[in-house]
């Protein structure tokens, strides 16, 4: 069952920076589905429009974000919702409770100056304005021991903890209310390997515990293939291949998706990596037809002129490249 | 012929905080050597790395270099000339924003004398240029954000290689790179080193990249080296159980190599560097009494070196 | 220019360029007055505005308007020249103790914090009190310089503080860019428009300063600077004879000066900060 | 202990290097000066010998000359200072001879520290709160109006805002009087009236400082406001729905008031300046008159004291605030 669908979403930053405008496009026509009970990763290199992405399927939209078109229908309780168009209440009623958000591992998530139960109270708070403080820190504390979390946390400042434990704490606040998905974005790339395994550790635990839909967005193909079951890369502000994670490391089928897979470095395994050639490209300016003509080997005239559709070749499986259609 | 080789003595190098930054670590890397640094953030390895480019001075030992004419590199200019040079981690920080790329070329040629004319010195840019696969006219009258990371990070190699130093220290040379295009780095290293016999020292917390170019490793933990030797000895037979504990955790970018177990966190990292004894005895799985007690010593085997008491115990070995 | 065109586009900038502009066109007016500023009796006295004496004239029988383009020119020069000053001070020292850091840093910030943490209008008092027979434009312009720069340095050395540790410093240092050099090479260019700004800024210090000090007496009264003329208008209780042109001719002169500088310096640095600047974009 | 440390005991080193230094500077400072200071003193004393008693001013000539060591070396003069300064002793002042200095400064500090007080609270009250808002609701029309004034109030001198008041409630609109501490010929008690009729005298020049005080905390605040709004814990409790008030109140303002407590002194120091300034122009007992009048009278003693006591009160009030900050701060409390 599904929980939340994206259907050809636009988005595009729109700047005015002293009378110049510029439009960068951030996000093309980008349709996926999340599920219940899956870890769902989205793959893809610094200013590829991912986190934009993210902001979009979580309804935070804000100047000089602008969404340019396509829908976000969340699935809440059987009903079918349409992002956009409930009240920004509502909008803020599905925050926590159906979606929520772990960002990007850094120390300036939590708020300095309060303890780390302040937090947790807060967001509980508003989310259940007539519990009193007693019952909601007993809450917070029950959910921390679930997690395996020392309820000691609590009672400390954000700067007292280390990195991963404040990771940690972030993705206990993120789940505190059981929400149906959980989008997480670049959770474990400040991190070093040891507490980066703990922290995928959680959010893996997390996600079984609660059966809900996990996103992870990352550009580290090592994290995604611990831990994703699909995985969308994404190029230029596009998905162009999406795929079960089996599927995308042994038969990748894009072009640019093979660059990715192929050039991973492997223990045990020495033998030359080549790297795509030439470097992505700018949001600003994309390059006509299909983004990674430019980059690719095999293009053909049709690659330089038309975007290919991003369509079905297999059980699962979705590619966005005219060699793959005509074969 | 060259002989590079550099040999690391250094005692404990005390930061401004009192915690031992580096200590007593001694390594030597060889001529037409990748050699691996690789650790955790706040093993040391930076600090390390900027003692070798003679930004620090070291509390106690040597550092000792030699360039690629075999001789002994002796006083700070020469140290910079011919000995060491240094490639970064963010190419778009490399170089002054405000200035143009091709300045540090011509600083570079004229301050150490390269050149007698604006010919040579161009010749011998284009040369530097070349070998990484750019050329003058592609860098010449443009700032740092009209090029690519990937494009910057060739020049900064370029760039350090105009003086013909015998070592390049490369710090997490790749980490800012777009992932499309890391490899065609990690590839241009091992070929520089090929082809011109020149040294490097690369610094990273990604074993897989190390793995991939290095020659031999060296694996720090709070300001030890705890396991070197040959690449594929330190990390595919790791013998310290902190390398063991590293290899289990780099994910492995293969859906059939999945985690399974369970891993322990580290409580404090302060704590760490203050303990007396092996550093690493808080979280081992194998910590005996003597490891928190006493400093273990090196112990080589098989190729390569590991500081662990459990390694005598189970080895026999001196 | 380009950078000039996106600064226009700010209303701040542009109103307080346009005030100083009309300032700056008053005081390039003193080169043709028709008076002497230092003479008296040259006008009949106390007269309102009129066509003939735009902003009337004073007790002292000389004509408001053409006193007021000598005295915003003084004022002008004096507090650029002392901004001009005080920016070298508070540059070098900037400059030399973010980079050299150690014992160096240490000392000169010790003098530093000595300046900020004196009540520098009573130095400025005192000093101007032991001087104050010779305490022409000059000479006051190198007091005030001299007493002023202390918290730009502090500002200065902390934007090198951070120049520093950023890559492209060791790059220059590997490129054997011996030190001096260096800090012209690859600081100078991000430090100027910072301290350009605090330029402007301390400009409307040195002003206040002068006006201050001019109306306790402590400065040479025959120089007409908008401080001298706001000294004359009180001592000679224009307030009280309701001759307020005479009053308010300086003081509104003085308000605009100061207005126009700070709109100018706002809009400066918020122009610098790409932080403010992104805000500013994100509010559109 | 490790906050006794790390913080606390630099911050007291620091404070004491910095005091001597400060002290060391206002010595030093106008003696630099091609006019020496003492010497200027006698020469006004001697000058005006023709119509005082001669014996009294050859006195003060005398006294002056023995006090400061004119006659031996700048270090000699320099050690004398110091150690005449743990004793408070300055010197008698010139113009009310032999009154010993910090008996007049003495007598005109309650009134000095009371305005700074009032004010310096005042200030930071409303000007944090009404920059608070302005950063935070950026849209407001009524906020817009209120940066406007602030913009064009905060680059004035204190001296010209005082002027207009004076011109403006005291001679156009005659509500408040043109100056002084109280009514003269009042009898200083502490009766209602008397008090009554000291605040109707402080209010004049209290406004001139809280109206500029006010407006550039104001700006000031506005500006943290604006930048802990884009703060990623500020905007991840946004994203995670907590109430907006909750996140003006917990997040935004506890955060953006750390600087402003520790700007506190400097506001303090800045009103200081101000305090002179408006004294003189509303002839208010205070440091600032006294000050203005030692000026007058060029009695260096009296103006030497005032700045070195000014010089300790500003270094000390720095350092309260930096002691008080942890209070504020768990990241300096708890390194």
């Amino acid at each position: 069952m599904w929980s939340v669908r994206a259907n050809k979403l636009c988005a595009a930053y729109v700047l005015d920076i002293f009378g110049t405008k510029k439009v960068i496009h951030a996000v093309n026509e980008v349709s996926l589905e999340l599920r219940e009970n899956e870890v769902y990763g989205i793959a893809g290199e610094s200013g590829c429009g991912k986190t934009t992405l993210v902001r979009l399927l979580f309804g935070d939209v804000q100047p000089p974000l602008r969404l340019m078109g396509g829908r976000v229908l969340y699935q809440v309780d059987g009903r079918e919702l349409d992002l956009y168009s409930l009240a920004p209440a509502e909008r803020r009623d599905l925050r926590w409770s159906f979606i929520s958000y772990v960002p990007q591992s850094s120390m300036s998530n939590l708020n300095p100056v309060i303890k780390v139960k302040g937090t947790f109270g807060d967001v509980l708070k508003s989310h259940a304005p007539h519990q009193g403080k007693r019952e909601l820190l007993e809450r917070a504390r029950q959910h921390l021991v679930e997690l395996g979390l020392p309820p000691k946390v609590l009672e400390v400042y954000p700067h007292q903890l280390s990195g991963g434990m404040r990771q940690r704490v972030v993705i206990a606040l993120a789940t505190l209310l059981s929400p149906r998905v959980v989008i997480a974005d670049e959770p474990v790339t400040a991190l070093d390997v040891v507490v980066q395994r703990g922290v995928l550790q959680l959010l893996k635990e997390v996600q079984e515990r609660l059966q809900n839909a996990l996103v992870i967005v990352t550009h580290d193909m090592g994290v995604l293939a611990n831990v994703a079951d699909r995985i969308g890369i994404m190029y230029a502000g596009r998905i162009i291949e999406e795929a079960s994670v089996w599927t995308i490391f042994e038969q990748p089928l894009h072009p640019y998706t093979r660059y990715l897979i192929n050039s991973l470095p492997a223990f045990g395994d020495k033998g030359t990596r080549e790297s795509a050639p030439g470097s992505p490209p700018s949001l600003v300016e994309l390059p006509s037809g299909c983004a990674f003509h430019p980059r690719c080997r095999l293009a053909r005239d049709r690659c330089r002129e038309e975007v290919p559709e991003f369509e079905m070749v297999g059980d699962e499986h979705r590619v966005a490249c005219w060699l793959v259609k005509e074969g | 012929m060259r002989d590079v080789s550099k040999i690391f003595h250094m005692g404990s190098m005390l930061s401004r905080i009192r915690i031992t930054a580096v200590e007593h670590v001694s390594f030597r890397v060889g001529p037409g050597e990748i050699f691996g640094l690789a650790g955790e953030s706040g093993c040391g390895k930076t600090t390390l790395a900027r003692m070798i480019l003679g930004f620090e001075e070291p509390t106690s030992g040597t550092i000792a270099l030699r360039g690629r004419d075999g001789q002994p590199i002796v006083g700070r200019r020469a140290w910079r000339r011919a000995g060491v040079q240094a490639v970064f981690q963010n190419p778009f920080e490399t170089f002054n924003p405000l200035r143009q790329v091709e300045r540090y070329f011509f600083e570079t040629v004229q301050n150490y004398g390269l050149a007698g004319n604006r010919a040579e010195a161009l010749e011998r840019i284009e040369r530097a240029l070349q070998m990484v696969g750019l050329s003058y006219e592609a860098i010449a009258g443009r700032y740092p954000a009209e090029f690519s990371g990937g494009q910057l990070q060739r020049a900064s190699i370029a760039r350090a290689l105009l003086s013909e130093p015998s070592l390049l220290i490369a710090d997490e040379p790749v980490s800012m790179v777009d992932a499309s295009i890391r490899m065609s780095i990690m590839n241009l290293f091992r070929d520089l080193v090929d082809r011109l016999g020149v040294s490097v020292v690369y610094i990273t917390h990604d074993l897989a990249t190390a793995y991939y170019v290095c020659d031999r490793i060296a694996i720090m933990f709070r300001g030890n080296i705890v396991a070197m030797g040959n690449v594929d000895k330190v990390l595919m037979e790791p013998k310290h159980p902190y390398v063991r504990l590293l290899m289990e955790c780099v994910p492995q970018t293969d859906p059939k190599k999945r985690w399974r177990a369970k891993v322990q966190l580290s409580a404090s990292e302060t704590e760490e560097y203050l303990r007396a004894g092996c550093k690493f005895a808080g979280r081992c799985p194998h910590a005996m009494d003597i490891c928190k007690q006493e400093v273990p010593e090196e112990i080589y085997f098989e190729g390569q070196m590991a500081k662990c008491h459990l390694l005598r115990v189970s080895q026999g070995v001196q | 220019m380009k950078t000039l065109r996106a600064l226009l586009r700010d209303g701040r900038f542009s109103l307080g360029s346009v005030v100083l502009l009309l300032l700056v066109a008053l005081a390039v007016l003193s080169f043709f007055s028709p008076y002497d500023p230092t003479e008296w009796r040259v006008v009949p006295r106390d007269l309102p505005p009129s066509r003939q004496y735009l902003l009337g004239t004073n007790s002292l029988g000389q004509d408001v308007f053409w006193l007021l383009t000598f005295a915003v020119r003084n004022s002008i020069f004096l507090a650029f020249l002392a901004s001009t000053i005080s920016r070298v001070i508070a540059l070098a020292v900037g400059l030399v103790s973010g980079y050299s850091g150690g014992i160096v840093d240490r000392v000169l910030m010790l003098v530093n914090d000595g300046f900020i943490v004196v009540p520098l209008l009573l130095i400025l008092v005192l000093l101007a009190m032991l001087v104050r027979e010779r305490l022409n434009l000059p000479a006051m312009a190198l007091l005030f310089g001299v007493m002023g720069w202390a918290f730009d340095a502090r500002f200065i050395r902390s934007q090198i503080l951070s120049l520093r540790e950023r890559e492209f410093t060791y790059t220059a240092i590997l490129s054997g860019t011996p030190s001096l050099r260096l800090i012209v090479n690859e600081y100078l260019l991000f430090v100027v428009p910072l301290t350009m700004a605090t330029l402007i800024g301390n400009m409307i210090w040195v002003t206040g300063m002068e006006v201050t000090l001019a109306y306790l007496g402590l400065t040479d009264v025959t120089i007409p600077t908008l401080g001298t003329m706001l000294h004359f208008a009180l001592n000679y209780q224009a307030v009280l004879l309701g001759l307020w042109w005479w009053i308010f001719a300086p003081i509104g002169a003085a308000v605009a000066l100061f207005v126009a500088l700070y709109l100018l310096s706002m809009s400066i640095s918020e122009y610098l900060d790409p932080r403010a600047r992104i805000q500013r974009v994100g509010a559109r | 202990m490790r906050f006794v440390k790390r913080y606390l005991i630099p911050r007291l080193i620091q404070y004491v290097l910095v005091t001597f230094f400060g002290i060391t500077l206002v010595f030093f400072l106008p003696r630099l000066m091609p006019v020496g200071p003492v010497e200027k003193a006698v020469a006004s004393i001697q000058a005006r010998g023709a119509y005082t008693d001669p014996k009294a001013a050859e006195e003060t000539v005398r006294v002056l000359r023995e006090m400061y060591g004119l006659d031996r070396g700048l270090f000699f003069q320099y050690l004398s200072f110091w150690r005449r300064l743990f004793t408070g002793d300055f010197g008698p002042s010139l113009v009310s001879f032999p009154t010993p200095v910090i008996q007049l400064i003495g007598a005109s500090l309650p009134w000095t520290f009371g305005l700074l007080f009032t004010t310096t609270v005042l200030v930071f009250v409303i000007g944090n709160f009404t920059g608070a808002l302005a950063g935070y609701f950026r849209q407001n029309r009524a906020l817009k109006i209120l940066d406007a004034a602030a913009m064009v109030l905060a680059p004035m001198p204190y001296y010209i805002v005082a002027q207009l008041l004076i011109i403006l409630f005291a001679y156009l609109i005659p509500v408040f009087p043109v100056g002084g501490g109280y009514t003269i010929g009042a009898s200083v008690s502490l009766s209602l009236a008397f008090i009554a009729d000291v605040l109707k005298h402080a209010f004049l020049p209290a406004l001139s400082l809280v109206l500029l005080g006010v407006a550039t905390t104001h700006q000031i605040m506005r500006l943290i406001v604006q930048g802990v709004n884009e703060e990623d814990y500020v905007r991840y409790a946004r994203i995670a729905a907590v109430r907006e008030r909750t996140i003006f109140g917990k997040y935004v303002m506890r955060n953006a008031m750390l600087p402003q407590i520790t700007r506190l002194a400097l506001s303090f120091s800045g009103l200081f300046g101000g305090a002179l300034v408006t004294e003189v122009v509303f002839a208010y007992p205070g440091v600032g008159l006294l000050a203005y009048r030692a000026i007058l009278a060029s009695d260096y003693n009296l103006i030497m004291g005032i700045t070195t006591l000014s010089t300790v009160a500003l270094t000390t009030s720095t350092l309260l605030m930096d002691l008080l900050n942890p209070l504020f701060d768990p990241r300096i409390r708890l390194i």
